[in-house]
C-alpha cells in the first residue's frame, strides 16, 4: 500500500487544477438536457478539447493524453471539485469508446473516435425498448440484411435514450438473428440519426427537460461497417459496456466527493434550520462519499495492473447510486421547508432518483450480487 | 369508545373525490402547470363544484353559512382530495381560513409555521399569517408576494411578506396555534390520500407490466416495498384520525397530535413516491407519465409546513423535554 | 368517532391499576424461560386467576369476567404500564383458547379451559419441525389411526416449542392422512407431554435461557377427544389461530407504549451520552408506538362489531415485530459503550429478534400482504 | 499509488487464519463462556501458537523483540482474527500495547475511549488507560477491577479504576490518541472479519435450507439481504485499510479516518449480524447453533471503544465544525 501521488502526478494534478479555475464557467450553463443548454455544453467539450483534456486516458492520436487510469481519477477528482459543467458527451465517451477500443476495427476508431472526443459527433445510447427495459435481453428491434445493398435495414423503436434529440449518432443493439435465444442472434450496430427511415421524438423527464427520446427506425440503412465486432455478438460487447456505466468510469468518486462537499457547506447555511438527526445522516454520507473514494482506489489498483472491470462493478452501481440519493435526501433536510422548492438540490434530488433504475436497476444488480458474487441460485 | 368513520364522513369523502375525478383529471393539473409562471390569477379546477357541494366552507360556522363541521369529519374528504392530487389551497382556505373567516364570499390562503410560503397566494383574497404570537387576516392588497417554484409547479407558490399594520388581528397564540394545527392535520390527511393514490397506481402497473415473462409484481423485491408502502399508511392513517379528534377536542395536546400525524403521513407518502418510482421504472420518470403529478404533490406537501424532521422535534420538545404544549 | 371511555369502562381500568400497583412484585421475576423462573411465574398466575384478570375477556364460567374488547385492551395498557410480569401462558391463552373457543366441543371446553385460566395446564405450540419453519405446509409429523384402542398414534418432531420443557400440554398439527396435498390431511391435536411415548428435550436460545424444546413422539397414543375440529381440518384451525398469534391479541399496544415510556425514561438519564440522531430516532419511536395504538383502537372498533381478525393481522405483525426492534436499537444507542452489558436492555434486544422470525417470518408476511392486500400475482 | 496488500501481509494473515481454525473452533470459545464468571485468569485458545507466530507482537518494534511491523501490515490478520472470532485482548495487546510496552513477557488488555470498560483485565498483566491526558500502563496488581458480562462473555469485560498514582505514564496526549486510534482500526478490522463470516455462514446455510420446496437463497428477499450485507463489506473494507495507512502515515487526520472506518465496519458488522439472524430464522436463534459466537462479538465490537454514533460525532467536529484534530 502506498497512497502517495509521484511528482508528475501531483504536477499533472496542478495542470488541470490551473486550467480548470481560469475556464470553468462562473456561472452554471443551462441544463445540457435541453437543446439550448446542449449546445453550451458543446462548446465547453470544444474547449476542453482543445486543452487535451476531453478524454485523457485515450491514445494521443485520438486526442488524448495516453493517461494511465490514476490519471485518469486525478482529472476527474479536479473536474467535480471544480464544478465543471456535466459531461453531455458522456455516454460516448465512457460507454461506447472502450467498446470501440476493445471491439472495434482500426478503421472504425479512426472514424469515430476523433469526432468523439472534439464533441463534433455525439452519442447516445439505444439499449432499452418499450417492452425491455430491465429484461434488456427482450430486445424486439431488428436489423435486416439487405444483400444488395451490402448492408441492414432497421426496423423498430429505442426508447429512454438519454439526449436522443440532440445527438447525432446511435449506438444500440438489433437483433439479427430472430430464430436464435435472447442473448443471441443481438448486434451492436453504430447508426447516423440523421438518415433516412430515423425519426427522433424527444420527450421530458421527471423534471421537464427534453433528456428522452424515442427513436423510431423505419427500414434505416446503414453498411457492414455499421456492425461493432460480429453479427451476433453484441450481447456479450454491450455486456462489457454495461460493466463499464455500472462502475468506475461514468461514476467517479470525485462526484460524489465534490457532492457531500457541497452538502457540508449547505449545513454551515443552514445548520439552525436542521434536526438533529441531520448532522449524523450528512457524516453518513461524508463518510460514504470517503468510503466509495477508498474502494475505487482499490479498483483502480487492479485496473492498472491490467484487470477489467467486472461483476464486481454492480457493488459500485448500488452503492454509489444510492449515496446520491441520500446525499439529495439529506439536503432536503437541510433545507427544511425550503426544499420545496425547484432549486439545484431538488433538480439534484430528481436527477439521483434515476440511479437506482438505469444502467440496470438495483433490484436486478442485487440479484447478480447475490447470484454470482456469493454464489445464491437462481 | 369507538374509532372509526362514520357513514355520513364516508359519504361525503365519496361524494368530494367523485367531484375531483370528474373536475380535475391529470390535463387540468398539467394546464395549471403552464400557468406557473403567470401572476394573473387562475382558475383551480373543481373550485366551484366542490363550494356548491359545502366542502369549502365545511368547517366554518353554521352563523357565518358554513357546515359548521369540525375536523375529524372533514378528514375524509381531505384525503380523497389528496388522492385526486386536487391543486389549490383546500386545506389553507377550508381547515385553516374556514373557522375565522367570517365573509364567505372570499378565497383564503395561509402562510404558517416554519415556512415563509404561501400555495396560490396571488389567487386568492386574503392571506393567514401569524405576526408575531396573534393570529392575522392579510389582504392580498397588502401583502408583498415574491412568487417562488415549488417543485411542484401547480401550487404557485409565493414568498409573503408584508408592511407594518397590514395584518388584522383575529386571534391570540391559542388560536395561532390552533389554526396551525388544523392546517397540519389536513395536509397530512392529503399526504395519506397521495400516498394511498401512488400505492394503488403502482399496484395496478406492477400487475400489468411484464419483465422477463412475468408481470414485475411477481418479484419479491417489488412485493416487499409495495408491503413497506401499504404498513406505512396502515399506520399512519389512524394517527391522523386521532389528531383530527385532538384538534377538535383535547386542547391540550393537539400541537403533539397534530405535528405527530404530520410526520407520520409524510414519511409515508415520501416512501409512498420513493417505492411507486422504482417499481414504475424509467416509464415513470417521464413528464409524460402522470406518476409524477402525486410525487411532486408529495415532495412539497411533506416539506410545506414544517418537515418531519421539524414536526418530530416539535413532539420532542414535549414529549422528551416535558415543556408545555403544543 | 368517539374517544372518550365510559364511566364503567374507567372504573375497570380503576380497579386493575390498583390491583396491579398493589400486586405486582418490587423485583421482577427470574426469566420465565428457565426452570425456576417458570414456577415463579406460574404462582404469579395464580394469584392474577385469583383476582379474576387473568382472562378477562372469557365466560365467567371459565373464571374471566366475560369483559368486551375495549376492556381488554384496557386491562393489557394498565398491565404493561405497571411492568408486570411476562404471561408464560400466553400460548395456552392467546392462541390455543380462541380456538378451542371457536371449534372446541362443550366437553373440550369445560376441560381444558379452567385449568388454562389458572395456570394449573400449561400449553405450548407444536407447529415448528425442522423442516417445517417459514414453510409451515411441509409438517412431517403424523398422527396414525389406532382403531382397537379408539384414537391416534403420534410420530415425528417438534421443534423450537417455546417453553416446552416446562409446560404440561402441546397443541399442535400432525399429518393424518399423508395421500393429501400438502395443507390438507393435517388435524389438530391436543396432547398432554406426561403421557407414553413423548420426550422432551428443552434447548437454551439465543440468550441461553432454556426457552426452546424439541418434542419427539415414538407412537404416544391420544384418544379421539384429543382432536380438535374435524379430523383433516387442522390447516384452517391454525390459520384462525395465526392471525391472533400475528395480530392483536399477543402483541396488545400496552406493551410497546410502555416500552417507548422506558426508553424516554432511559434517554432522561442518558442523553449527554447520546449522539445526536438519537433523538430523532426515540421521537419516532414514540410516534410508532402511538400509531400502533391508534390503529389497534380501529381494529378493536371492528372487532366490537363483530369482524374477524382477518388478513390485516399481517401489516400488524410487520409493524410491533419492526418497531420492537426500533426500540431496542434506539435504546442501545442511548446506551453507548454500556450497551455491550448484558442488561435488561441486551436481553430485550435479543427478545426482540425473534419478533421478525416466529409467527410467520416478516418476509412471509409480506408477501401475504402484497398477494392478498394489494392484490400482486403469486 | 497502490492501493492493495502485499503478498506477505496476505499470506501472514492466512497463516494467522490457519491457526486461529486450528487452535479456535467454536468448541474452545464456548468453553470459555462456562468460565465467564470466575476471577482466576483463564487460558485463552490459539494465544500460544498466535505468539510463537509473532501476531501479538507484530506491532512492536524489533529493538524491543517484535516483528515491527505496521497498522497496515497486520489489517489483514487482524480481519482473520475475527473472521474466527478469536477470543482474548488481540487487539488491545497487538495494536495498542506493542508500540509502547518495552517488554515482550507480558500480556496487556487496554481501556479507552469513551467505555470505562476492558476485556480480559483479569488474564493479563498490564492494562493500557488514559489518565486524564496521559498514556498510562496500569500493573493488574494497582487496578482495581469489577466484573462486568458482555453481552458476549467470552470478552471477560471488567470496569476499570484505580488508585492516584498507580498508571504509570508513558506517553501525553499525542501518544494516547495514537494508541486509541490504533486499538479502533484493530477492532474495525476485527468487526469487518466478523461480518465477513456471518455472510458467508448464511450464504452456505440458504444455499442448503430448502422451504417451499426450493432453496431459502433463492427468494429475492433473502438474496437483496445478502447483497446488502455484501456492499457494505465492500464499502467498509476500504475505509480500514486507509486508516491503517492514516495511523501509520498521516498524524493529522489519523483520528477522523481511524472513527470513519470504526463507524463503517461497525455498521456493516450489525448489518450483517441482523441479516444472518433472519435468513437463518429460528434455527439461527438458537444457543446450540453457533451463528451467534459470531454475532454477539459484533455486538460488543460494535459498541466498544466507540459506538458508529459517537465515531461520526468525532468525525463531525472536525469536518463540520472545523475542530482541530483528533
Amino acid at each position: 500500500m502506498d497512497l502517495t501521488w509521484s511528482p508528475r502526478e501531483e504536477a499533472f494534478r496542478s495542470e488541470v487544477r490551473e486550467w480548470l479555475a481560469r475556464n470553468v464557467p462562473a456561472e452554471p450553463l443551462p441544463s445540457g438536457d435541453t437543446r439550448e443548454g446542449f449546445a453550451a455544453h458543446l462548446e465547453w467539450e470544444r474547449r476542453l478539447h482543445e486543452a487535451h483534456l476531453s478524454v485523457v486516458s485515450w491514445p494521443v492520436r485520438y486526442g488524448g493524453r495516453d493517461a494511465g487510469p490514476w490519471e485518469w481519477l486525478i482529472f476527474e477528482e479536479e473536474y467535480h471539485r471544480a464544478g465543471a459543467p456535466q459531461r453531455v458527451t458522456q455516454n460516448g465517451i465512457f460507454l461506447l469508446a472502450p467498446a470501440l477500443f476493445e471491439f472495434g476495427t482500426p478503421a472504425q476508431q479512426d472514424r469515430y473516435l476523433p469526432p468523439m472526443a472534439s464533441g463534433a459527433e455525439t452519442w447516445c445510447q439505444g439499449w432499452s425498448e418499450p417492452e425491455a427495459g430491465s429484461d434488456l435481453a427482450a430486445i424486439r428491434a431488428r436489423a435486416v440484411r439487405d444483400e444488395a445493398g451490402g448492408g441492414w435495414r432497421l426496423f423498430g423503436q429505442k426508447t429512454w435514450t438519454t439526449r436522443g434529440a440532440f445527438c447525432t449518432h446511435l449506438f444500440g443493439l438489433f437483433r439479427t438473428d430472430p430464430t436464435a435465444g435472447r442473448h443471441r442472434g443481438l448486434t451492436y450496430f453504430l447508426v447516423p440519426l440523421g438518415i433516412d427511415g430515423v425519426t427522433v421524438r424527444g420527450f421530458g423527464r421527471l423534471d421537464g427537460d427534453e433528456g428522452f427520446a424515442d427513436v423510431f427506425f423505419d427500414g434505416a440503412f446503414v453498411t457492414d461497417d455499421a456492425v461493432l465486432g460480429e453479427v451476433g455478438e453484441g450481447w456479450r460487447i454491450a455486456m462489457a459496456t454495461a460493466s463499464s456505466e455500472r462502475g468506475l468510469t461514468l461514476r467517479s468518486p470525485g462526484r460524489f466527493l465534490a457532492a457531500a462537499t457541497r452538502l457540508v457547506e449547505l449545513w454551515r447555511r443552514r445548520r439552525g434550520d436542521a434536526g438533529p438527526a441531520t448532522r449524523d445522516a450528512l457524516v453518513r454520507a461524508v463518510i460514504a462519499a470517503e468510503a466509495y473514494a477508498a474502494q475505487t482506489l482499490a479498483v483502480v489498483t487492479r485496473s492498472a495492473a491490467g484487470a477489467r472491470p467486472g461483476v464486481e462493478a454492480s457493488l459500485a452501481k448500488v452503492f454509489w447510486s444510492e449515496l446520491d440519493v441520500v446525499i439529495h435526501e439529506v439536503a432536503r433536510d437541510l433545507l427544511g421547508p425550503e426544499a420545496e422548492l425547484d432549486d439545484v438540490w431538488a433538480r439534484g434530488h430528481q436527477f439521483a432518483l434515476a440511479g437506482p433504475i438505469y444502467a440496470g436497476t438495483n433490484e436486478i444488480q442485487r440479484n447478480v450480487i447475490a447470484e454470482r458474487l456469493l454464489g445464491l441460485p437462481r | 369508545m369507538r374509532f372509526a368513520w362514520t357513514e355520513v364522513q364516508e359519504s361525503f369523502a365519496a361524494a368530494v373525490g367523485a367531484v375531483c375525478a370528474r373536475e380535475c383529471p391529470p390535463e387540468r393539473l398539467r394546464a395549471l402547470w403552464d400557468a406557473a409562471e403567470t401572476a394573473q390569477p387562475v382558475e383551480l379546477p373543481g373550485w366551484a363544484a366542490l363550494a356548491d357541494q359545502g366542502l369549502l366552507d365545511a368547517l366554518a360556522p353554521t352563523e357565518h353559512g358554513g357546515l359548521g363541521l369540525d375536523a375529524v369529519d372533514v378528514i375524509p374528504a381531505a384525503v380523497a382530495t389528496g388522492r385526486a392530487a386536487l391543486p389549490g389551497p383546500f386545506v389553507e382556505h377550508a381547515f385553516v381560513a374556514g373557522p375565522v373567516l367570517a365573509d364567505r364570499g372570499v378565497r383564503a390562503s395561509a402562510a404558517l409555521g416554519p415556512a415563509p410560503f404561501a400555495a396560490h397566494a396571488a389567487d386568492v383574497d386574503v392571506l393567514v399569517v401569524g405576526a408575531g404570537d396573534r393570529l392575522c387576516l392579510l389582504d392580498r392588497a397588502g401583502a408583498r408576494l415574491e412568487r417562488c417554484r415549488s417543485v411542484d409547479r401547480s401550487r404557485r407558490l409565493a414568498r409573503v411578506r408584508w408592511d407594518p399594520g397590514a395584518p388584522r388581528p383575529v386571534g391570540g397564540p391559542a388560536e395561532l396555534a390552533a389554526a396551525f394545527d388544523r392546517g397540519i392535520v389536513g395536509f397530512a390527511a392529503q399526504l395519506l390520500g397521495l400516498a394511498e393514490a401512488m400505492l394503488e397506481r403502482t399496484c395496478e402497473y406492477v400487475r400489468e407490466r411484464h419483465q422477463f415473462g412475468v408481470p414485475v409484481g411477481s418479484f419479491q423485491a417489488v412485493k416487499h416495498k409495495l408491503a413497506d408502502v401499504r404498513v406505512a399508511i396502515e399506520f399512519a392513517a389512524p394517527l391522523v384520525a386521532r389528531a383530527g379528534w385532538a384538534v377538535t377536542h383535547d386542547g391540550e395536546r393537539a400541537g403533539v397530535w397534530a405535528s405527530m400525524a404530520k410526520a407520520a403521513a409524510a414519511d409515508a407518502a415520501e416512501l409512498a413516491a420513493r417505492h411507486a418510482l422504482q417499481c414504475h421504472g424509467a416509464i415513470g420518470y417521464s413528464w409524460e407519465h402522470d406518476l409524477h403529478l402525486w410525487m411532486k404533490r408529495a415532495w412539497a406537501l411533506s416539506r410545506a409546513w414544517g418537515d418531519a424532521a421539524w414536526h418530530r422535534e416539535r413532539v420532542a420538545r414535549v414529549v422528551l423535554d416535558g415543556e408545555d404544549g403544543p
